[in-house]
């Protein structure tokens, strides 16, 4: 063509300097003499000087510098005035920003429906194009070989995505984090270092019958149920109490998969109407509750009258 | 020729005003679409361009038979075929550089051919003879070298497609008269 | 294997006759001597005598006919007595029902946002499973030629579906059909013959202005445009309007596009408040009113004063 336009580069970081140079060739300019040559820049809309100079082989040349190139995003034209009219002759994109920030916060979810695996993070804004992926590492060997698997990528700006279960590694720990990248860069999350299946979000309990013991008017036998995605669990549940009397739950922490079918409780009042809930997760660093089930309510017997 | 008595005919005459209000909907289309390369390439005055223009064989679909001195119905309405043909398929290359307006672009191409298959089959229906040249190449823009001369291309293809719909719709509205 | 199960037919009208037969190879049943065999048979869980006999090259055979089958889905088993339990050793499934009813009332819209043209259709209920498909041909030449292209499917049970754009033909009549088809049978809709633009479903337009004309209490002057989806076509509009008092609109039909930007209507009551709104539909047989228009409202001049 006509002209010419190279930059030292592209994209840089936000402020420093970009160099620019444009080539023209009259002969290749529509009739244009040598001499008739003078070369102008835009950047978007804003007029700059250049330095014009005649370059090797009868070009005629102009370079620029932009000292603290500091806008996200910039169109660079070398234009040339022709039959009296201003002609642009060349252009180049310009960009500037930072390398990516460190993404932070990095948490994950199993989803029992479909064991897929959702995980999200805290992330800087970006300033320039960025391509983000939550990478996975299985087994050590892969560990080592840095041979790790993109296990999703978030759609465009989002801070989440789902690893498939056929990505997935269940009851052995996976190495997962993310990782950023730019054209200034890359960084990586923090390693989260987890069992997927100590991660999964449990269905609520069921609790199926609340009976008073007869003959213990301060006990009750609750009947409970692990939902049917976690039957096969090792479980940690509590279960919270209440009467309408009283302002705030009491606790019954650490009932494990083994309380099941019932659990007898006592120490209540005679008499008294209860409301209770139960809720599970798994028995694991980072495990996350279950909702609390559905409530179920339940009178305990009146005191047997004392024998006279 | 067209038969003599093709203008008075209602198929025809419908024929025309829909492929009437079809070139004006894509004639409104090709508009946005130049308002979108203005914006996203800060490409907007055609009198900036002719310098690299000069570098650059953008095809124009040519239209003489549907002008005069050289009018004649059914040349006119080959030509209006053909040159809707190129004009779609060439329109891919402009789909490349504005991935972000794909779907308008595509829509663009869709009823480019769509009033040019009309065209055709409106012609088989009258009996007309019609050539067909698959339009070949890659698209508009040959191997052109950087970013901006494609850009630029895209700039030209769609001024020429403005200018081809103009004279179009003033050949269809001669013919509806 | 030890047996293998034969129907006449797997998919019958309902109420007709299946006769099945049952061929038992004792050399490869665990042991079983041909003289032990005894051949049971099972319709779902009900069972049911065949007819016993030697079959050629040492085989047992046994043969089964159900008069009137008419489960619309039912398992036929072969069961054989071994080791003093019952063994299941082959299975065919049996289905009963009718070929499928005609689809009826196609009608079809055309979206404007999209350019997807969604059909619909009353069909009966099926008896079997049935695959159904919208199907459209473009060119006199594609129907000639029976080359219809499938334009979409209805997502399981639904009487829907929608044409994506690049499967139609815009401005030029194409033929629409349902084609509903299972193991006894097809059946297909009516032919819609049908631009698929003359069934486009038009954006309201909108009023812009309102103005009485000076010097004419009784006229005003309405200022209109079409929706910018509908910028390009010929259209076919009307008015409405109504005083507070007055029960009932009154209406301006047959307003075509020329009439845009505005339109002078007279004999209207002086000094009066009217609402008015505006609506627009394709000029052809078949086409969809769009929403009536937001409603403006505008009080008519004063009449001026007799000169005394």
């Amino acid at each position: 063509g006509c002209a010419s336009l190279s930059v030292d580069s592209p994209i840089v970081l936000l402020g420093s300097a970009v160099s620019a140079s444009c080539t023209v060739r009259a002969e290749r300019c529509g009739g244009l003499q040598r001499a008739q040559i003078h070369i102008a820049w835009l950047l978007d809309s804003e007029p700059l000087a250049g330095r014009q100079q005649h370059g090797p082989a009868g070009t005629e040349l102009s370079n620029l510098t932009l000292p603290h190139f500091n806008r996200s995003q910039a169109r660079l034209w070398c234009l040339l005035q022709w039959n009296g009219t201003r002609q642009r002759v060349a252009m180049a994109e310009l960009r500037a920003g930072y390398p990516p920030a460190k993404p932070s916060n990095l948490s994950c979810m199993l989803n029992l429906s479909d064991y897929g695996l959702t995980c999200q993070w805290a992330r800087g804004a970006d300033s320039l194009p960025t391509s983000v992926a939550l990478k996975c590492a299985t087994s050590r060997a892969q560990r080592e070989a840095g041979a790790a698997l993109t296990g999703c990528s978030p759609r465009d700006g989002r801070h989440h995505c789902t690893v498939p279960r056929r990505l997935l590694q269940l009851y052995r720990h996976m190495e997962i984090w993310v990782s950023a990248r730019n054209a200034l860069g890359t960084a990586e999350s923090e390693r989260l270092r987890i069992d997927p299946m100590d991660v999964a979000k449990l269905e609520p309990p069921a609790l199926q019958s609340i009976e008073p013991l007869p003959g213990q008017p301060d006990c009750v036998s609750v009947g409970w149920r692990a939902a049917r995605s976690s039957a096969h669990m090792e479980l940690q549940c509590e279960l919270r109490y209440r009467s309408p009397e009283e302002p705030a739950w009491a606790l019954v922490p650490n009932i494990s998969e083994a309380a099941q079918p019932a659990l007898r409780l006592c120490g209540f009042l005679c008499g008294t109407r209860y409301r209770f809930q139960l809720r599970c997760r798994r028995p694991s660093p980072g495990a996350y509750w279950s909702e609390w089930s559905p409530g179920k309510e339940v009178t305990t017997q009146e005191k047997a009258p004392a024998a006279r | 020729p067209l038969p003599d008595d093709v203008s008075g005919d209602h198929d025809f005459q419908l024929f025309l005003r829909k492929s009437l209000e079809f070139g004006r909907k894509i004639k409104g289309d090709v508009a946005a679409l130049q308002d979108v390369v203005c914006e996203t390439f800060q490409l907007c005055q055609e009198e900036e361009l002719w310098l690299v223009r000069q570098h650059l064989d953008v095809p124009a679909a040519p239209l003489e038979r549907c002008q005069r001195p050289g009018f004649e119905a059914d040349a006119c309405l080959e030509q209006l075929h053909g040159g809707l043909r190129v004009l779609a398929h060439s329109l891919g290359a402009v789909r490349e550089l504005l991935p972000a307006h794909a779907d308008l672009v595509e829509r663009l191409q869709l009823d480019a051919a769509n009033l040019s298959s009309n065209i055709q089959q409106q012609m088989e229906e009258l009996g007309l003879p019609l050539v067909t040249f698959p339009p070949e190449g890659p698209g508009v823009l040959p191997a052109v070298a950087s970013r901006f001369h494609q850009q630029v291309g895209s700039f030209f293809l769609l001024r020429n497609f403005q200018r081809f719909l103009e004279t179009a719709l003033r050949a269809l509205r001669h013919l509806a008269r």
